[in-house]
């Protein structure tokens, strides 16, 4: 009859969304809502709906494949990674702060850095890196204009609610991302060039993402535009702590793209992998080459609070608990710092125990939260900081395929969390042309092979495919593709 | 021993419940002496966060039930998916009451082993909308509220300094604060549906604000009453008839409020216009299925009609998903606003169900929750 | 090209005993018809699902109807009541929802009522041409 | 658990390889229809194998085509677009068997009936619309499964309805070929209509002296259980398995004892006019034998008339007579059920057709029956009721009640040649009468009945093609006719002693509370409906159930006698084989979504659903597949099988295409 409640976030995209999880006696959890939860007034989008699906992994300890417990585990984890040689350690931004702060301890002990923040994401100047973090929601309700380059219904549902605010603020909304969206008063497919007629000024605000995936050459345009305009830039970006993640990393130097680890991983570079609840076969949307490349590594070993494919293959996969119990800070999207409710600290101490293994100082939960507020204040203060970067030059990747299959980055789909995307959207002219059958496929062919999709008709521009779901066939997110109807 | 219809005076024998619940802490008395007893196994209480939160949280802890209690305008979920699967008692305003009713019809609770201390309600507040108020119109930062009350159609903050500011409801409501829509026009002001019908409307004279009024609707609720009284949890005394007929008065006044409000708030949309209307609304939907979730009506499971055959694939102008919940649940919506509540895009769901479920069940002569005669559709009255 | 009137498509779902055998009677006398009408089978009016009505007006039908054995002939006991009541819940959907009535009919056809069956389609297909293709109609379709 | 891909349509094992099979049906569909354009477009839709037309897809040659075709294309499903699966989908079925698939493989498209020939003089639209109808057949073909009939056993009994000459027909038909027989009949004797009749036509011979003798056969064939004056009160169950309850209405005689003497009739003081037997003509007493020929030969008391003097009980020598006796029920268990129900003479009272129920001496045919009948209660002396003198000059009206868009527009087939029998039989009584017969025209069909037409010519009966306008009264009781001889424009105004209303059949009351009780179809004309107007004359579209005679629309006897062999022959396959095969189509629920809300469980009219431990629990059996159930589960947990939500929901989503596709 008793049961447990943690007051958490939601671990899907940066906004962060307040709720709280009822475990009951049998482990089982369910979601339950906060109403007045400062960040979402306690409304969920439909990923975070599903998030019991997501905690029904619990990952557990593994050595070789065998389940271990967490010293024997830990241990098994130091003896590979006294003897590696190159050793890269990977952070997307999927856990606490503490958490963080702690992996980066051990990379000092091993001499190493955690590739993680914006860094990992897009191939940017280092100056530009403050410049793409994100800025209070509730400024974004108080826009005059506002421009999307993403599809927010898609990508970042709860966002759909602080445009509709926007809206009633009045807001002008204008979409000049891939597709005609019914919160927009204007639709228009610009392309880089015509950005200046999107007339813009300090009080517009751009809302544009960053993940692995973006076109850098993209993200240097808009944040040209937003430097020359004068308007905000708002990125949304996956994992509940990204923003933290990028805060703390921010005076780290030596950092790479993830694409780049997994290139040097290819080409044998790279040994020894460790990685902090982050899974590159999820996050890469060429799945099956990562998954391949990443068995080329000597030493794979992976510290998770979920099993995921990672998990399968590494060599020592270090178990935590789930997210939602874990004692713990984050910081969402818009630089707002959240709490849990849980008390949990397994991942640290693990992590402590490693450290001294490899010969360093323990830590606890205390110290490295103490460590967070001071980095924090450092980096809150920067907060309305002026554009350290001048206009950048960049050269757009040319597509010269007929259709392109555009991937929207979906921030949930690296937690392999069901969707009903299993469609991809063009439009009617399309439908004409390639004499589609309503009810029918489509047939995509890219480099990578070939397959069939239901697809669904949307106001989106000649020649660009959309899909909220990473396709098999995609290489990258732009994928140039063949189609025929079948 | 109390009989089926009586209509009491009581409170908790307890001095420091008595004080700290709202009106003679006779509600916590009865929900924790049934504990107590083994009547239940655990009794769902509103674990509060803040002035503006609170958490429905199961507990076997009788000094837990004990401590909980005091109002909370603006803690609007319903109660009702809590009692799932349990054998508890829990307090409930009417449309908690209604949505258990309505579950037991669809085997989701046995109401034989669901104890239910109805709450005499005239409406519930959003938090989020409360704190927008308490800016707006009080002028008062939410974070330094203690307390709120409701007297002679005002609502009252107090705030840490001792101060108190009270402006009349019918004010904030004009001004688009206060109460929800839904619960403005809400028909069931006193849930005579519960097995005990529990208020402050008609406690007079020296009692008023130390003791709840009471009626005893049916045979669980005389045997919550016995129990509690047997177990030195509360006492009570009979109702004279003037605290009769005041509580009947103030009723009365509500639903007559609640009339005028339905003409306001529910206006007629032009037949030409109402189609546009409906795909306008829904078409920001963002597929998360919230308001399916907290519907302490509906009982399927993940998978439903309404799920497994509407596609995000599907080029329609409105969403299949809400035009079968429309169909399943016109008949039976009891209007608790929990789907307004929660939609993500602000969607009115409940305005539009009730648009729907109005004529629906005005036809029928149907009253969802209110007895255990099955609703339309899960009888199709044949002949 | 020459212009061709519009044909409303119009979704029938027709009971396996009657009405079907009514659609079947009345090919039988020959009663001609416009080419308006897609029968979908099923075994009893009772079958008739609310939720695969609303799927043809969202799909595009610019019509549904209803039909069954008359009150009292049906070939399950009283499937037809169910779907009468189930009917009636559509009819003030329907029109809540601001379609305009006649795209949502109901009859109770006998299989030996071809005459019926026809002069129905006619009349129905005559009042849907007259007000033009389902506001619920996806742009595109027809 | 979490699925990785919701399942939005029903998996199939296999690819689906479909064949289409567009029927020309001769020039029924193909004279309207460009089957090849439609077998053309079908080709080009996915999962399409093949797609040929054929010339008559139903033929031996068309069935061997399809089965070749399913083996030389590897087919899972087959598509037929021909006429209506009412008649051809059992043919199809057996044939995709035959060909090695499941029968319920097997999707139907009817493009004759709902096609073809409603669109005769639209070629391009029918076959615009040909082609929909075959996409949407396609659409659901591609989802459908395979589905499993089951095999019940048959209870070897049978029970007749009706004990007049088809129902006795039935009887002893089933009997002789060994099987027992119940016989249920709600009059006190046996015989039905053709025990009041006075002769039969073409030959003129007695009708209760070629009855009687058939009577008493059935009454004693070992194999035949006779329960007279009951009525079937409920039935319930299946083809093989079905339940009766009869009640057994009260006599008020020991049957087991009565020697139906008649002392008890003498003594009766009450008499009353006989309604039951003849016509109101005649008299009987509250305690009454029905007819001197009865079966059985049992006395009957009427206790809504009854005095409770006791006269009749104190004149009984075998103390057969207990006022006391109460009603009794039979409850019967058995395989199959005819229906002989018979019918009612229409009655022109009401209305007062020609004057009937105004006029004394305007009678029906059947009261001239009585009047005719030399057992009847004028001892076979021909009087008008208004004197009781004999009429010299008697006329006939055709098509009373029967051809008439105000009654019934049907034609009742017999009363043409009953008139004629009539008249024949009062020319040959009184040599010197007058007899005219008013008609539209005269149907005599088969065999030696034009030829009974010619004699009653000969005999110097006379003809009037017309259709009397007004009829009216002389001061003496006459009824004068007013009509127009059609053939001469001459006008008559006919002064008659006796006029007599040929009236026609109508379905009866109580053969409307069995037809209810059964759920067998009704038609348009109130008459039971069979499954096939041409092919399937005496079955129902209910399995174990049949109709014969006057039940499924008016006939004569030899016709009624007909159905009744051909009813017992049919019921008699079931009896033989011992088994039935049920439809495969039922209802089958998903245990993983099913969540025990228990709303479906009073939508079956069967009892087939049931809640057992929170879960749905269904009796297979019991479930007659009409799917009424899963439109109710709001989960979509139940499902009904061949016609689920994804397959009817695929079907309507193919109707619509995109513009210009």
């Amino acid at each position: 009859m008793k049961e447990t409640i943690y007051q958490t976030v939601c671990p899907g995209c940066g906004i962060g969304c307040g709720l709280y999880i009822r475990e009951n006696g049998n482990g089982s959890v369910s979601i339950d809502f906060l109403k007045s939860s400062p960040v979402n007034l306690g409304k969920l989008c439909r990923f975070g709906m599903k998030l019991p699906h997501y905690y029904s992994d619990p990952s557990s300890g593994k050595v070789e494949g065998l389940v271990s417990g967490a010293e024997e585990a830990v241990k098994a984890a130091a003896s590979r990674l006294k003897n590696a040689g190159k050793i890269a350690m990977l952070s997307a931004g999927n856990t606490t702060c503490e958490e963080h702060i702690a992996f980066t301890r051990i990379a000092e002990t091993l001499g190493t850095v955690v590739h993680t923040g914006i860094p990992v994401y897009p191939e940017l100047p280092s100056e530009c890196h403050p410049h793409l973090e994100g800025m209070p929601l509730a400024e974004i309700e108080n826009a005059e204009k506002i421009v999307l380059f993403i599809d927010p219904y898609v990508q970042y549902p709860l966002l759909v609610r602080r445009l509709l605010i926007a809206r009633r603020n009045g807001a002008h909304i204008i979409s000049a991302g891939t597709k005609e969206l019914h919160l927009a008063h204007e639709n228009r497919d610009l392309s880089p060039e015509q950005y200046a007629g999107l007339e813009l000024d300090s009080n517009s605000v751009i809302i544009a993402d960053v993940h692995p995936h973006t076109d850098s050459c993209h993200t240097k345009q808009l944040l040209n535009l937003a430097l020359e305009t004068g308007a905000r830039i708002h990125f949304m970006k996956p994992f509940i702590n990204s923003e933290g993640a990028n805060r703390l990393a921010r005076d780290k130097t030596g950092m790479m793209g993830i694409s780049h680890i997994m290139d040097e991983i290819e080409k044998g570079d790279i040994k020894t992998l460790f990685l902090l609840d982050s899974d590159p076969i999820e996050l890469m949307p060429d799945s099956d080459r990562t998954a391949n490349a990443l068995s080329k590594l000597d030493n794979l070993i992976v510290i998770s609070s979920r099993d995921s494919p990672v998990t399968e293959i590494a060599n020592v996969v270090i178990a935590t608990e789930s997210l939602y119990r874990k004692r713990g800070t984050f910081i969402n999207a818009e630089g707002k710092l959240r709490e849990n409710s849980g008390q949990e600290v397994t991942g640290i101490d693990a992590m402590s125990l490693l450290s001294r293994e490899l010969g360093s100082e323990g830590f606890e939960y205390r110290q490295l939260h103490g460590h967070l507020h001071e980095k924090m204040i450092e980096t809150l203060a920067n907060e309305n900081r002026k554009p350290e970067y001048g206009i950048m030059e960049c050269a757009p990747v040319q597509h010269n395929g007929a259709c392109t299959l555009k991937y929207l980055f979906n921030p949930f789909m690296w937690a392999n969390q069901p969707d009903d995307n299993d469609f991809v959207l063009l439009n009617m002219n399309m439908v004409r042309s390639l004499k589609l059958r309503k009810g029918g496929m489509v047939r995509l062919d890219s480099e990578k092979g070939s397959m069939k999709m239901r697809y669904r008709v949307e106001r989106v521009p000649d020649g660009m495919i959309l899909t909220a779901r990473k396709l098999q066939v995609a290489t990258g997110t732009n994928t140039t593709v063949k189609v025929e109807g079948c | 021993m109390v009989e089926i219809g009586d209509k009491l005076l009581g409170y908790a024998t307890n001095p420091d419940v008595r004080n700290r619940g709202a009106s003679g802490g006779l509600v916590t008395a009865v929900l924790a002496a049934a504990l107590e007893k083994g009547m239940v196994e655990g009794v769902v209480v509103l674990k509060r966060i803040d002035e503006y939160e609170a958490i429905p949280v199961i507990t076997d802890d009788v000094q837990e039930v004990l401590a909980s209690g005091g109002s909370m305008h603006a803690v609007p979920v319903n109660l009702a998916k809590y009692a799932v699967g349990r054998k508890i008692a829990m307090p409930g305003k009417p449309c908690d009451v209604r949505g258990v009713i309505e579950q037991a019809k669809r085997n989701g609770v046995e109401l034989e082993d669901t104890y239910i201390v109805g709450l005499n309600c005239g409406g519930a507040m959003h938090p989020v909308v409360t704190r927008e108020m308490l800016i707006r119109m009080y002028e008062i930062d939410p974070e330094d509220v203690v307390g709120e009350e409701i007297e002679k159609g005002k609502l009252i903050f107090k705030t840490k300094d001792g101060e108190e500011k009270a402006i009349s409801i019918d004010e904030l409501e004009e001004a688009g604060y206060g109460r929800r829509e839904n619960c403005r026009y809400c028909t069931i002001k006193i849930p005579t549906n519960a097995d005990l019908a529990c208020g402050n409307w008609g406690v007079i004279g020296e009692l008023a604000g130390s003791a709840t009024f009471c009626e005893v609707m049916n045979e669980k609720g005389k045997r919550l009453l016995d129990n509690a009284i047997e177990a030195g949890f509360i006492e009570v005394q009979p109702a004279d008839e003037k605290s009769i007929a005041i509580r009947e008065k103030v009723n009365k006044t509500m639903l007559k409020l609640g009339d005028e409000w339905k003409g306001r708030l529910l206006t007629e949309i032009p037949d030409q216009e109402r189609l546009a209307y409906y795909i306008e609304q829904f078409a920001d939907c963002i597929d998360c299925g919230a308001c399916r979730e907290v519907c302490p009506v509906c009982t399927c499971g993940e998978d439903s009609k309404c799920t497994m055959f509407h596609s995000l694939a599907d080029n329609y102008k409105m969403s299949m998903y809400h035009m079968v919940r429309l169909l399943h649940l016109s008949d039976s919506c009891i209007g608790c606003g929990q789907c307004s509540d929660i939609c993500p895009v602000d969607i009115p769901v409940t305005t539009i169900f009730r648009r729907f479920a109005d004529p629906a069940q005005k036809k029928r002569d149907y009253s969802p929750g209110m007895d255990l005669q099955r609703p339309p559709f899960l009888e199709l009255m044949l002949k | 090209m020459a212009e061709t009137e519009w044909e409303p498509k119009i979704v029938a779902f027709c009971c396996n005993w009657c009405s079907y055998g009514g659609a079947d009677t009345a090919g039988m006398g020959r009663f001609q018809q416009p080419s308006s009408l897609r029968i979908i089978r099923v075994m009893c009016s009772g079958r008739i699902d609310p939720m695969h009505v609303f799927n043809a007006f969202l799909e595009g039908a610019d019509a549904v109807l209803v039909t069954g054995c008359h009150l009292g002939d049906c070939h399950y006991v009283n499937g037809n009541y169910k779907a009468q009541v189930r009917y009636q819940f559509l009819e003030e959907m329907v029109r809540e929802l601001g379609l305009e009535p006649e795209r949502l009919q109901l009859n109770w056809i006998s299989a030996s009522e071809g005459e019926k069956f026809a002069n129905f389609i006619r009349d129905v297909t005559a009042q849907i041409k007259q007000l033009g293709p389902s506001p619920l109609k996806p742009e595109g379709v027809n | 658990m979490v699925k990785e891909v919701s399942v939005k349509e029903i998996e199939t094992a296999d690819t689906p390889r479909i064949g289409v099979f567009v029927c020309e049906c001769g020039v029924n569909i193909g004279g309207v229809v460009n089957c090849r354009a439609v077998a053309d477009y079908a080709s080009t839709l996915p999962n399409v194998a093949t797609s040929v037309v054929n010339k008559y897809a139903c033929s031996d040659a068309g069935q061997s085509e399809i089965k070749q075709a399913i083996k030389d294309h590897d087919l899972n499903r087959v598509l037929v677009a021909s006429c209506t699966p009412k008649t051809h989908e059992p043919i199809f079925r057996a044939c995709v068997e035959e060909g090695g698939l499941n029968p319920y493989l097997f999707e139907f498209v009817n493009i004759r009936e709902h096609c073809s020939w409603i669109h005769m003089q639209d070629k391009e639209n029918a076959t615009k619309k040909a082609s929909e109808l075959v996409r949407m057949g396609i659409s659901r073909a591609r989802l459908l499964e395979p589905l499993q009939s089951t095999e019940v056993p048959v209870t070897n009994k049978a029970l007749v309805i009706g004990a007049g000459v088809a129902g006795m027909q039935a009887a002893l038909d089933i009997a002789d070929m060994g099987y027992k027989v119940y016989l249920v009949e709600k009059n006190p004797s046996i015989g039905g209509k053709m025990a009041q009749l006075d002769k039969t036509f073409p030959t003129n011979d007695c009708s209760i002296c070629i009855l009687g003798p058939k009577m008493v056969e059935v009454s004693r064939n070992r194999n035949i259980q006779l329960m007279t004056y009951s009525e079937v009160e409920e039935v319930e169950g299946y083809v093989g398995n079905f339940r009766a309850r009869v009640r057994h209405k009260s006599r008020f005689v020991d049957v087991t004892t009565c020697t139906g003497c008649g002392s008890c009739v003498q003594k009766c003081p009450i008499e009353v006019p006989d309604f039951e037997f003849n016509e109101g003509i005649g008299t009987r007493k509250a305690i009454y034998v029905p007819f001197p020929q009865a079966v059985p030969l049992r006395a009957v008391v009427d206790r809504s008339v009854c005095i409770d003097c006791g006269a009749c009980i104190k004149a009984c020598e075998s103390h057969s007579i207990n006022m006391e006796q109460e009603e009794t029920f039979s409850d019967l268990e058995v395989g199959v059920i005819v229906v002989t129900t018979g019918y009612d003479i229409y009655d022109p009272e009401p209305t007062n057709d020609f004057g009937y129920g105004i006029y004394d001496n305007v009678i029906t045919g059947m009261e001239l029956e009585r009047l005719l009948n030399a057992s009847g209660p004028t001892m076979g002396k021909l009087v008008r009721p208004s004197d009781v003198r004999p009429p010299k000059r008697v006329g006939f009206i055709q098509c009373v009640g029967s051809r008439d868009k105000k009654r019934n527009r049907y034609c009742s087939g017999f009363c043409c040649m009953y008139a004629l029998k009539d008249a024949q039989l009062i020319k040959e009584k009184y040599p010197d009468s007058e007899v005219y017969i008013m008609y539209m025209d005269i149907r005599a069909p088969f065999r030696n009945y034009e030829e009974f037409y010619d004699r009653a010519r000969d005999m110097g009966i006379k003809f009037i093609r017309g259709k009397p306008g007004k009829v009216s009264k002389d001061t003496d009781n006459s009824v004068i006719v007013r009509v127009e001889d059609t053939l001469t424009n001459n006008i008559y105004n006919l002064e008659l002693d006796l006029l007599v209303l040929s009236v026609g059949a109508v379905a009866s009351e109580s053969s409307e509370r069995v037809r209810q009780l059964l759920k067998v179809s009704r038609a348009a004309d109130g008459f039971m409906m069979e499954a096939h107007p041409k092919l399937k004359p005496v079955d129902t579209t209910l399995d174990g159930i049949f109709i014969g005679g006057v039940t499924q629309g008016p006939k004569d006897i030899p016709y009624s006698v007909s159905q009744g062999s051909a009813c017992a022959a049919r019921a008699t396959r079931y009896l033989a084989q011992g088994k039935a095969t049920t439809e495969g189509i039922t209802v089958e629920v998903d245990e993983d979504i099913c969540v025990g809300c228990g709303i479906c469980v009073p939508m079956c009219p069967f009892q087939a659903l049931s809640l057992a431990d929170g879960k749905l629990a269904i009796i297979k059996a019991l479930c007659k597949g009409c799917g009424t159930c899963a439109v109710a589960c709001p989960t979509g947990a139940l499902q009904q099988s061949h016609f689920k939500n994804q397959q009817l929901l695929a079907q309507v989503r193919s109707v619509f295409t995109f513009e210009g596709e």
